[in-house]
């Protein structure tokens, strides 16, 4: 026994409490949890920002005013969700597999280039060649996460590092498109491929945003009835939750792995088409993903099973950016504010721990029915047995 | 300081521990002597290895105390337990697959040198079986390994540091009658040399032959402790359970047209290594014919190949004459075969899911639950709820996790599941492993049902007085070959453990 | 700024914001535009009121950045590098503000490019290296193939083949301004390929601990680094004007003067000091080709020249000026590791 | 003379790959500790930040004059890191993915915001090379090759021996491996799974962010804002790469840094293709070392697969999955 390692477990030991674990837990009590890990954690910056001099609470409302504060703010947090949401529902849509798809920048990054090649080099109406720049950007990423997928599915290779590995691959493809292959000439733009003519329809009553923003919400009403009343979703589910039963109940497992994880890439492929047609962002630079991926993540990972729960998590996530975005301006560093990220995130994971425990006295016993609490009731399951 | 035979071990007072709100053990009181065998006995879930569990660190109690040879003890860890000289053998095998024998018995001893060599490590391991008397290649690693053999690893480790009490909790469930023949002369030497032996099992003739006392838990409270000698089968059951039932099996001629027919069958095994050879058998409708054998001898293959999760290597497998082995899983599935698999959690059922999506595991596609791509939620959960109430399956709801059920109950889920699926053909492997009495009688009265309405069962099972109970035609497996098939009316059952040892039938039959 | 406004446009106060590629400490390029900055400060006093956002790469969010500087009132916005569409998109839609981004390529009634005419520095700087490097090979680390690198390592080469015709410059490309560690791989790789002279566009000063230690005499963009390579510095760009400049275009939307440009506005970068062991014939002659540089008796672009594949680009009598040198894309022949875009 | 062209381009990629990577060797030991006793921790970037970040601090405000004591002091507060990490996961048993991300980004934040007014500085408290008395001429390729500073033969040589030995030749080492591959198991025999795995977790935590501080104390000396740039994930890649099997991520790290200044050496000295053009050429090679890196992985996996070889190159079992012993 390693000294720190004494001491450590130690003190978490000498306590009278101790958690016990629910046996269910409920989809409320886990976004309550989540929700109170998250305020938690700003609580905690709050008292560390006040502490290093800065005050805590005009950041807050400065935050809160930049998103809701104004039309733009809803806005603008909204154009952040677009993408972030699309990479996320893809990583969703895997995690209820248990793939672990950390490479949705990369697949993101490669359904942008498909469309800006698409765009600039397609002549068309507009209509058209949006709809081609789509199925081209969900090819691109479907493409970019199939070595992966194969790999997976039938060599059994952890995907967490390859499509990981093959998001640098795809910055550096991009990078090369915006000063080589693609790039800008006319104007010697810097670091841009040439700019896409065609941009989608905007909402009806916004400035900015874009039909886009229909997108994630309609695949996550479709996510959620394939997983709610199809047998796919129930497949799927199975997989995920012992692949040798789903084999025992003739799901062809690795053939499934290898589409789900290839629609996790079209989708985020798509996201990347999507934030591509907004106005103003309509050519590709190496910054195109201002780490999208690694947010929708992030958000998928927070929202667990749930595709609703991407959607909150997501608008969540992308307000938090934005805001960050509009604290920079105002002094804030985006040095703190990646911090800030890293400690809500972790608030946020100890959240969804504590839905599944609850502390109890270590010497308590039945007595007054102190345990026997809002679980279960002890006696109906006696009576049961 | 041991051996008098009266003076306790370990003294459990007043011992409560619940999960999830839920008492699993409430103020039960415990105590062992030095140099008995202790058998501890009740139904699945009655907190047999959660009382043990505690005795030997790993779960906390929630209240009461534990006496090691006089001295109170708070065991926070199981090296604590450890210290003190209990050592156990756990239900769920606690060994590291990767590693070797003779490195798993020396994990996480204080006595293993500090650098070590395989060379060393190997010695040392022969030289404690050497005294134990129990033997495994100390070089194989876990995973080459059958159950039985793992089994033993794990008694060697606990007994190899010293343990004075020790804890075996259902060892010979998985065990074939030689080996737990054994392991009962090893636990009576163990006794006689002084040590205390607590002995979980659900065989109450074990029970009989080897404890000196026995204890009953029921529903996490103490029903009795009292001497072994005098006490019945029947009376234990009845203690246990609040009720005894006994399935009384009519054996039947079946002259009816076969169902399953094999013929000249081979397959591999995960390992590559051809685990069934030539093997012909023919199941009959209304007939279950069992199949004796040591685990391990290609049952499980026999099982798999059958039902389509195993490719054929050579010859054919039909159904009422039509060819079964071109058949994928699902077509197999919807010609009405059903299939009880040996390991109901790791291939049976997804613990992480409710029970509902469980209930319709192995047919959710068919036109009863499927229109198309979608699936009708409400049917699944009708068809659960009926399946929890015909099957007496004990969940919270059918929207409750598989995993929370206990084992009984979770098999008791597939067993009738399956039987629903079969219309002309069950499959069932080892279907009452780990089930208590009357969760096992449950599940072979199912098994019966379905004969009497004209399905064709396989019932493979190690445990030969369930083989000998329920066949109406027995056949013998021995290294992935058929050694003889029996009516049971004819089926000697010194004859068929001989034939299950590899002994030839001629060599048998002189 | 200040809503009180004459008819002629003039404020009694502005507000002027800075977006920066980088940190303000970087010990290279956005540190001089920090100081630029202040001196704006400083030379307006309580009329100008300077505020600066750091560390804005290109992406979406960047766009929210200028955005959010216009919504908070700026009456002018500088930016440190080419932000280009993600900038234009605010500006196009902010006629009342402002903008100038350094080495731009968009003209608008509220934006104009400026830049560094430094084609003429990297010349005087390559005749110092062509004194200097003994083998005649000269190593430029660059970021990316754009104008700004090409300007650099042509002037090197023509600077440097003024003195010695057999100079070459070997370009390590790293695809980035700002990265120590691959700076640092690439000017391990010149080194150890045996260049006698190390230059490069880097935002920070690694290449010049290097070049030390192995060395080999070395200069650097932004401002005077001697202090990482105390024996072996050259010389460097002055920014310098990045003040005057700021301050300029601060006045003049004061007055209600502010005009846009419809060409890039190029600012003087002459060359820096020199290092303590730079001979003093060198530091002459790298004068002497500056003041003829500045008179026009001379010329960094003067035909025949080819690039380094081989096309021939200028013909002999034709010369290129600096505002034709600012759209450059090929690099002359003698050039290697970089190719015409 | 192809032989000594071919002798010269790998001594010289690996010459310069060797330091270039020591970061990543570091780390990926790091890694390695920790994921052997089943705890992954992606915060690998964040804590090259920390380490790095404060051992800058060291020198450049505390007045730090040893390499030695800055590098340790990056290593405490790594470690610390790693603690609030190990805390997170191991006894709170949160997700390790999740804090694992959330220590990636915050530790970036904070050791940026700790760096800020210190970049680009350069850093004099250097850790110097052992040349045996100058024997070769420095700027040999084979003396390139061979001679550096002793951090670089603590993590190439005396690391991997150290760790292969208490591994796969100690008593510790083998309850560690019954930690990473089977907690329940190991807790059974008395081995502490909370103990050792915060412990592993934290002195992981100490050695990826010694990774950081030899980048400032040799490498490139001097702080910089994102010094990781995607090495900390390439060391998780190495991780698996080599199987879990300390001597291999020599391997894995040793190729990693070939391909990167593969990238440099090859515009430096000229080498080129034929259908390329040089700038163009400068962005495919910068996109190889994570492709090789990716094939590196897939290769021996699949010889696995078709091969049907041992599977001593499996991650350990029990990896990313909390334990807690009354759980079932
Ligand atoms: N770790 C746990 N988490 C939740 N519930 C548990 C846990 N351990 C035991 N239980 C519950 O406590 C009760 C007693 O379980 P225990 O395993 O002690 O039964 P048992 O007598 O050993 O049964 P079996 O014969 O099936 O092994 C059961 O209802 C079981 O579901
Ligand atoms: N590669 C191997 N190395 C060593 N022993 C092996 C190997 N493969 C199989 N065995 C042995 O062969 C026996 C068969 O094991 P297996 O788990 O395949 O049995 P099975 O056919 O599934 O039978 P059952 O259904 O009764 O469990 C085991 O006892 C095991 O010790
Ligand atoms: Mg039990
Ligand atoms: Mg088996």
């Amino acid at each position: 026994m390693t000294p720190l390692g004494s001491i450590a477990s130690t003190v978490l030991r000498v306590t009278p409490w101790r958690l016990e674990r629910r046996l269910e837990v409920e989809a409320r009590r886990a976004a309550l949890t989540r929700i109170g890990g998250a305020v938690g954690a700003m609580v905690l910056v709050g008292i560390v920002l006040l502490l290093t001099g800065r005050n805590a609470f005009w950041i807050f409302w400065q935050g809160l005013d930049a998103i809701f504060g104004r039309q733009r703010g809803i806005e603008g947090a909204a154009l952040r969700a677009i993408p972030i949401l699309m990479t996320a529902l893809g990583v969703a849509l895997s995690l209820r597999m248990k793939v672990w798809n950390i490479g949705s920048d990369g697949q993101f990054l490669m359904g942008a280039l498909a469309a800006v090649g698409v765009g600039i080099h397609m002549d068309g109406p507009a209509w058209l060649v949006l709809i081609v720049m789509a199925a081209a950007a969900t090819l691109a990423g479907a493409a970019w996460i199939l070595v992966p997928a194969l790999a997976r599915a039938y060599w059994d290779v952890n995907e967490i590092i390859t499509t990981l590995l093959l998001n640098f691959v795809a910055l550096q493809l991009v990078t090369w498109s915006a000063l080589g292959f693609w790039r800008d000439k006319e104007a010697a733009v810097i670091q841009s491929t040439r700019e896409v003519a065609h941009t989608l329809p905007g909402l009806p009553g916004a400035n900015s945003v874009t039909i886009a923003l229909l997108v994630p919400l309609v695949i996550a009403a479709a996510l959620w009835w394939v997983f709610r009343s199809t047998t796919i979703g129930y497949e799927i589910d199975t997989i995920g939750g012992n692949p040798r039963a789903a084999g025992y109940a003739g799901i062809a497992v690795r053939r499934r792995i290898l589409i789900v994880m290839l629609f996790t890439g079209a989708i985020a492929g798509l996201g990347g088409m999507l934030q591509l047609s907004a106005p103003g962002a309509q050519a590709m630079n190496a910054g195109f993903s201002a780490q999208f991926g690694l947010s929708g993540f992030i958000v998928a990972a927070l929202a667990g099973a749930s595709f609703w729960g991407v959607i909150g998590g997501g608008l969540f996530i992308a307000s938090m950016f934005y805001a960050g975005i509009v604290l920079q301006t105002k002094g804030l560093s985006v040095y703190i504010i990646f911090a800030i990220y890293g400690v809500i995130l972790t608030g946020i994971a100890l959240g969804e721990i504590a839905a599944r425990y609850r502390v109890v006295r270590r010497e308590a016993v039945d007595g007054d029915g102190a345990q026997a609490g809002d679980d279960h009731d002890a006696a109906t399951e006696r009576a049961a047995t | 300081m041991t051996g008098d035979g009266t003076r306790p071990s370990v003294e459990a007072l007043g011992i409560s521990k619940a999960f999830g709100g839920v008492a699993a053990l409430d103020a039960v009181d415990f105590e062992v002597r030095w140099s008995e065998v202790h058998a501890l006995v009740g139904e699945n879930g009655a907190g047999k290895t959660t009382l043990c569990n505690i005795l030997a660190g790993i779960y906390r109690a929630d209240a009461g105390q534990v006496i090691v040879d006089g001295t109170e003890r708070d065991f926070r860890s199981p090296a604590h337990a450890i210290d003190a000289g209990i050592g156990m053998v756990h239900q769920h095998f606690r060994l590291v697959e990767p590693m070797t024998v003779a490195e798993n018995i020396h994990l996480g001893w204080p006595e293993t040198p500090g650098v070590v060599s395989q060379r060393a490590l190997v010695d040392r391991t022969e030289q404690f079986m050497g005294e134990m008397g129990l033997h495994v290649d100390p070089t194989a690693r876990i995973w080459q390994l059958s159950v039985g053999e793992q089994q033993r690893v794990e008694i060697l480790r606990v007994l190899a540091r010293g343990a004075r009490v020790l804890i075996l909790d259902e060892p010979t469930a998985v065990l074939t009658a030689k080996e737990a023949d054994d392991l009962f002369r090893v636990i009576r030497e163990l006794a006689a040399s002084g040590l205390s032996v607590i002995f979980i099992t659900h065989k109450l003739r074990e029970v009989l032959a080897v404890s000196d006392r026995l204890t009953v838990l029921r529903h996490g409270v103490r029903e009795i402790t009292r001497p072994t000698e005098g006490a019945t089968a029947s009376e234990i059951a009845r203690l246990m359970t609040g009720e005894e039932r006994v399935l009384d099996v009519e054996h039947r001629t079946v002259t009816g047209a076969p169902a399953l027919e094999l013929s000249g069958v081979s397959a591999l095994n995960d390992r590559g290594i051809e685990a069934l050879h030539d093997v012909d058998l023919t199941v009959r409708s209304g007939e279950i014919l069992g199949i004796a054998g040591v685990s391990g001898n290609g049952q499980s293959e026999l099982a798999e190949v059958i039902c389509a999760l195993r490719p054929l290597r050579s010859g054919s497998i039909t159904l009422d004459g039509a060819d079964l082995a071109s058949l994928s899983v699902r077509a197999v599935t919807d010609i009405g075969v059903g299939h009880i698999p040996e390991d109901r959690i790791g291939m049976g059922m997804v613990l992480s899911a409710p029970v509902k999506d469980n209930a319709v595991l192995h047919n959710y596609w068919t036109e009863e639950f499927a229109q198309g791509l979608t699936l009708d939620r409400q049917g699944v959960i009708n068809f659960a709820k009926q399946l929890v109430e015909t099957a007496r399956v004990q969940t919270r709801s059918v929207f409750s996790t598989a995993g929370q059920m206990s084992g009984g109950n979770q098999q008791r889920l597939v067993a009738r599941r399956e039987a629903l699926a079969a219309d002309r053909l069950l499959v069932a492997a080892h279907p009452t492993r780990g089930l208590d009495v009357n969760a096992a009688q449950e599940v072979r009265s199912t098994l019966i049902d379905k004969r009497d309405s004209g399905c064709a069962v396989l019932l493979i099972s190690d445990d030969l007085d369930e083989v000998l109970l329920m066949g109406d035609r027995i056949a013998v497996m021995y290294e992935g070959r058929i050694m003889g098939v029996f009516d049971s009316a004819d089926a000697d059952r010194e004859h068929i453990g001989l034939l299950m040892g590899g002994h030839s039938a001629v060599e048998a039959a002189s | 700024g200040d809503d009180e406004e004459d008819a002629s446009g003039a404020k009694e106060s502005i507000k002027a914001a800075w977006v920066y590629i980088g940190p303000p400490d970087d010990n290279g390029w956005t540190q001089e535009h920090d100081r630029g900055r202040l001196a704006a400060d400083a030379a307006l006093g309580d009329r100008l009121t300077t505020s600066f956002v750091p560390n804005i790469g290109f992406d979406a969010g960047t766009t929210e950045t200028f955005q959010q500087l216009v919504d908070d009132g700026n009456d002018i916005i500088f930016a440190n590098t080419e932000y280009a569409g993600l900038l234009t998109e605010v500006s196009d839609n902010a006629p009342d503000t402002k903008f100038c981004e350094i080495n731009g390529h968009y003209y608008s009634d509220n934006l104009f490019p400026f830049y560094l005419a430094h084609e003429k520095t990297a010349y005087q700087l390559g005749v110092a290296a062509g004194h200097l490097a003994g083998n005649g090979r000269i190593g430029y680390i660059g970021a990316f193939p754009t104008a700004t690198a090409f300007n650099d390592v042509n002037g090197l080469l023509l600077g440097a083949r003024s003195v010695n015709p057999d100079a070459t410059v070997e370009t390590v490309l790293v695809s980035t301004f700002f990265d120590p560690q691959k700076a640092a791989q690439a000017a391990n790789a010149l080194l150890d390929s045996g260049v006698d002279f190390l230059f490069g566009v880097m935002d920070e000063p690694t290449f010049l601990q290097l070049s030390e230690e192995a060395g080999v005499w070395t200069g650097y963009w932004n401002l005077d680094f001697r202090t990482a390579a105390p024996t072996k510095y050259v010389s460097h760009f002055d920014l310098s004007e990045f003040g005057p400049f700021y301050t300029e275009q601060c006045q003049r939307v004061l007055d209600g003067t502010w005009v846009s440009q419809d060409e890039v506005w190029l600012l003087d970068t002459p060359i820096g000091d020199f290092g303590p062991n730079v001979p003093q014939d060198v530091q002459d002659a790298v004068h002497d080709a500056g003041a003829k540089l500045d008179s026009g008796e001379l010329h960094v672009y003067a035909g025949p020249l080819s690039d380094n594949e081989g096309n021939e680009r200028l013909a002999a009598g034709e010369t290129l000026d600096s505002l034709e040198a600012y759209a450059i894309d090929w690099p002359v022949d003698g050039v290697t590791g970089i190719s015409p875009v | 003379m192809i032989l000594a062209i071919i002798e010269n381009a790998f001594l010289s990629l690996i010459g310069s790959a060797i330091p270039a990577s020591a970061v990543v060797m570091l780390a990926a030991t790091g890694a390695m500790l920790g994921e052997r006793v089943g705890v992954l921790n992606l915060g690998q970037e964040g804590l090259i930040g920390i380490g790095a970040v404060f051992s800058v601090i060291a020198v450049l405000s505390w007045g730090v004059e040893s390499p030695w004591v800055a590098m340790l002091i990056g290593m405490i507060a790594a470690a610390v890191a790693g603690l609030i990490f190990a805390l997170c996961v191991v006894s709170f048993r949160a997700s390790q993915v999740l804090v694992g991300l959330a220590l990636a980004l915050g530790g970036i934040g904070l050791s940026n915001q700790l760096g800020v007014n210190r970049n680009g500085t350069p850093i004099q408290t250097l850790f110097r090379e052992i040349n045996p008395g100058g024997v070769l001429d420095d700027n040999d390729l084979v003396s390139a090759f061979l001679f550096h500073d002793p951090v670089v033969y603590i993590a190439y040589i005396g690391l991997p021996v150290v760790l292969w030995f208490v591994l796969f030749r100690t008593r510790h080492g083998m309850n560690m491996r019954a930690v990473g591959e089977n907690p329940a198991a190991a807790d059974a025999v008395g081995v502490s799974v909370t103990g050792w795995r915060i412990f592993y977790s934290v002195l992981g935590a100490a050695l990826t962010g010694a990774g950081g501080a030899y980048m400032v104390l040799s490498f490139t000396p001097t702080w910089s804002p994102d010094i990781a740039r995607g090495r900390g994930w390439v060391a998780l890649a190495v991780v698996i790469f080599a199987g879990w099997r300390p001597g291999w991520a020599v391997a894995g790290a040793l190729l990693y840094g070939s391909m990167i200044s593969l990238d440099t050496t090859a515009q430096a000295r000229g080498w080129g293709l034929p259908f390329m053009g040089a700038s163009d050429l400068s962005f495919f090679l910068s996109m190889l070392p994570y492709v090789v890196t990716l094939v590196a992985i897939l290769i021996p996996a699949g010889a696995v697969k078709l091969g049907r070889r041992v599977r001593s190159t499996a991650a350990p079992a029990a990896l990313a999955i909390p334990y807690s012993r009354e759980e079932r």
